[in-house]
């Protein structure tokens, strides 16, 4: 059902991923879904950025280590790319934030995990800086997760008990509240977020069907946010009380194709 | 005897300036002709306190059994694209700049734009409700209201004497004989209703008014 | 389906209304659900603690204007206490914070509206603070529920640009950031929640059917979340991305009877 | 040479804490172990950090296509009465007060109960995860770690000398050879492993050890 018949008067889904960061210019702020499984990331979007190669971005994603598709490639040869679909069994191998990382498009990155995971085949997060090409800023999964909320929220700063006392608190102000010490923590905003969802209207209202992660709380916390999203429902298929994240805080909506992600070699 | 304007033509000055996509709240009070006679060439999402965004029409008459409510009380049918949330998520939505326009109801608005209208005078008790984060925080926060009191006293002023609710946040006042754009603490005259003169109004406005570069007389076309 | 067959182990579901607020003492604060609409207010759960009669409440709650149901009797007898169902019709002949407030339960409120509304027949709050019974905090919709909100979150203040130069931030400390200038707000936690949902299975997981309101906002704000609920389910009837509230923010659920709800005065 | 207790014996010794309707977090590393065999006789509600909770357990095989997933990677099954969120009221939770039980693997923990578990020595980078906020706000902070590191030097000790995760947040520690309550900056020897004594214990750590009143042999009685 639409108001004007055969001509949809909002409509958030842009054609294409390229076009979709195609505004993305160098110094740009993001904010990047993701954190395990692959097909929580929003993998066409992070690719499309790497093909646009926008540099000196800092970027805000929950899980920074690993290695991206290209020191992969190099690793495992092409196989190991394969089956970007997010199911079981494919362990690593998908487009994370870590092609953004590898191909030196990133100068800062606000995260929670920038080491090497145990039994992982390395970080190439951790070799950027050990080569001081990127900057870390180390931040707890809640305090990142609240400082981004409050970014949609409009809340400029808050409390928090977390951090006290660690290297992950340095340089805040502190305060006593109850007789518990807490930090001054600000909201991070951003230029743009990219996230992920299982399917979108075209008003851009969001459901999930898995734990919504960063992707949900990162939708309305930048200037510009673009979901990639499986499947474009109609208006009024997601119920009222099902949908997750409102319209209002989506600014753009990008469709996966319903074949598998070509790998970053076959593809450039 | 110049004429008013009644509230049915003050509110489609207000919402001809709705586009696809904006997000309304409509307060209490005379911007309830807003919603009474909705813009119906653009795709206006609505947005209500208790966590009630993209609603429909208000049903009138009811069918029995229906809940669906905005925040003043009026029943409205649901809409495709609709959703509902908490009321801490409304309020992010408030605070976080994604309210597109605010139309509320004032007693008092004064030319640095303060908004007035939670407590009556001589009362202990009041009414906010979420006006405070709305006129904050809304892109645009509109006044809609009659130019003067039951008792024919100045509403628009040039310092509010009653509690404020929120502070230099309006933008534009909708009256029964002006449209206001309040800027720099300036209260500009944009449109006034036809037959009256920006001398007939300023007979009645507490505040100093000065003409819009683009004044011009209250027209529906 | 049950771990242990028939013998569920977490069953938060209480028998009755007055068991449910059976350790509500004097001087409790309480944060009450409900805003609009009959079908919001945990109507049972304020009927039961008027029984009780604890007093010197602290009671935050949207919308404390209006007028309870003793006085309503008084101006249109009985019949105006009936249809107690929630639907379009009853206008404002329902169980609201009122009741607490006419009974002189109550000696704070913090809350969104207490003068009465434009065409209504009265505040009993209004009443009471002239006859200087009661306390006033005028708070708006925002702070209000946002200082519930951080509450449950474990954020013990926050700032927001909402109020500044107002009567409302009067005595709040102001800070600058990005050249906005913000007020200091802090948590609100209480001692109980009553709250209204439409369904909730034995873990206290809860749904709603219609926006949720403050009713969400309160879950878990308080050391004893208590919900009413339309109807029970069972474990596992809701699907897990359509549990607004999840259970462990829950203590105590009680279920609605069937049948209409019965006047103050009937039933005392 | 004292036996050390396999990793499977110390999770019994966690998990044998847990009630029905405890809310329980479970980190990487040791506490994977708590896991891989949880309680069949009590009701725990496990709670995974990207806002997932009460999900059941490990799934090993993992069927083709199936996407549910802990933070820690572990594919789990779906299970009745579980609940999914974002990442921040997920959060919420964990800083809410609402995890009863954190068990967080660590590099060091000191008589103070502060935590190192998030930077390896001499590294630039670190993975500190959701540790921070589970560590401070849980209700009970256990750690559960080797007494000593690979090359035998203790991971108990009495001031951490690696940066800080969480400052005096833990208040059980869970080892191969001992199970300590850190209380009012005294570790104390709540249990031990079959065979050794105090003295013993002491010996492989760095931290000055106090015998609780209650202290007694691990028996899995």
């Amino acid at each position: 059902m639409q108001r004007r018949g055969e001509h949809p008067v909002i409509n958030k889904v842009v054609p294409s991923f390229d076009e979709a960061v195609s505004d993305v210019n160098d110094g740009a702020s993001i904010h990047v879904g993701g954190f395990i499984g692959p097909a929580d990331w929003p993998a066409y979007l992070i690719s499309a950025l790497g093909r646009k190669g926008a540099k000196d971005l800092t970027v805000a994603c929950c899980n920074m280590s690993g290695i991206g598709p290209i020191a992969r490639e190099q690793l495992a040869g092409e196989e190991a790319l394969r089956g970007f679909t997010g199911m079981a069994g494919t362990g690593m191998d998908h487009v994370t934030v870590a092609l953004l990382i590898e191909r030196g498009q990133v100068r800062k990155g606000i995260t929670t995990f920038s080491a090497p995971m145990r039994g992982s085949t390395g970080s190439a997060f951790e070799s950027m800086l050990e080569q001081g090409r990127i900057q870390l800023e180390l931040v707890g999964q809640g305090t990142l997760a609240e400082r981004i909320r409050a970014a949609k929220a409009g809340i400029p700063a808050f409390y928090t008990p977390v951090g006290v006392g660690t290297p992950l608190a340095a340089g805040r102000e502190t305060r006593t509240f109850d007789g518990v010490e807490c930090v001054l923590e600000q909201a991070l905003h951003a230029d743009f977020a990219l996230i992920r969802a299982a399917a979108a209207d075209r008003y851009g209202n969001l459901v999930w069907e898995h734990p919504s992660s960063f992707n949900a709380t990162m939708a309305g916390a930048a200037t510009i946010t673009i979901a990639e999203v499986d499947r474009l429902v109609d208006v009024g298929d997601l119920g009222p009380a099902e949908i997750e994240v409102p319209g209002v805080l989506v600014d753009r909506v990008v469709v996966r194709p319903p074949v598998p992600m070509k790998s970053w070699r076959e593809e450039h | 005897m110049l004429e008013r304007l009644p509230p049915e033509i003050v509110a489609l000055l207000v919402t001809r300036r709705f586009r696809d996509g904006d997000v309304v709240n409509l307060g209490i009070g005379m911007p309830l002709y807003c919603a009474l006679n909705p813009p119906q060439d653009v795709e206006v999402i609505y947005h209500s306190e208790q966590g009630l965004l993209g609603f429909g029409p208000i049903l009138d008459p009811v069918p029995d059994g229906h809940r669906l409510q905005t925040a003043g009380g009026h029943f409205v049918a649901p809409r495709p694209g609709m959703s509902f949330m908490s009321h801490d998520a409304s309020f992010a939505l408030v605070r976080g700049g994604f309210i597109d326009y605010t139309v509320l109801g004032a007693l008092e608005v004064d030319a640095e734009g303060n908004l007035a209208n939670f407590m009556r005078p001589g009362r202990l008790s009041g009414s906010v409700g979420g006006a405070p984060d709305l006129a904050q925080c809304a892109r645009n926060t509109y006044v809609m209201m009659t130019h003067t009191s039951r008792d024919g006293a100045p509403k628009v002023v040039q310092r509010c004497t009653l509690p404020l609710t929120a502070a230099r946040c309006v933008d534009r006042i909708y009256t029964d004989v002006a449209v206001m754009q309040v800027l720099d603490g300036k209260m500009m005259v944009e449109e006034y209703a036809p037959g009256w003169t920006l001398d007939d109004i300023q007979h009645i406005t507490g505040a100093q008014l000065v003409a819009s570069p683009v004044m011009r007389e209250i027209s529906l076309q």
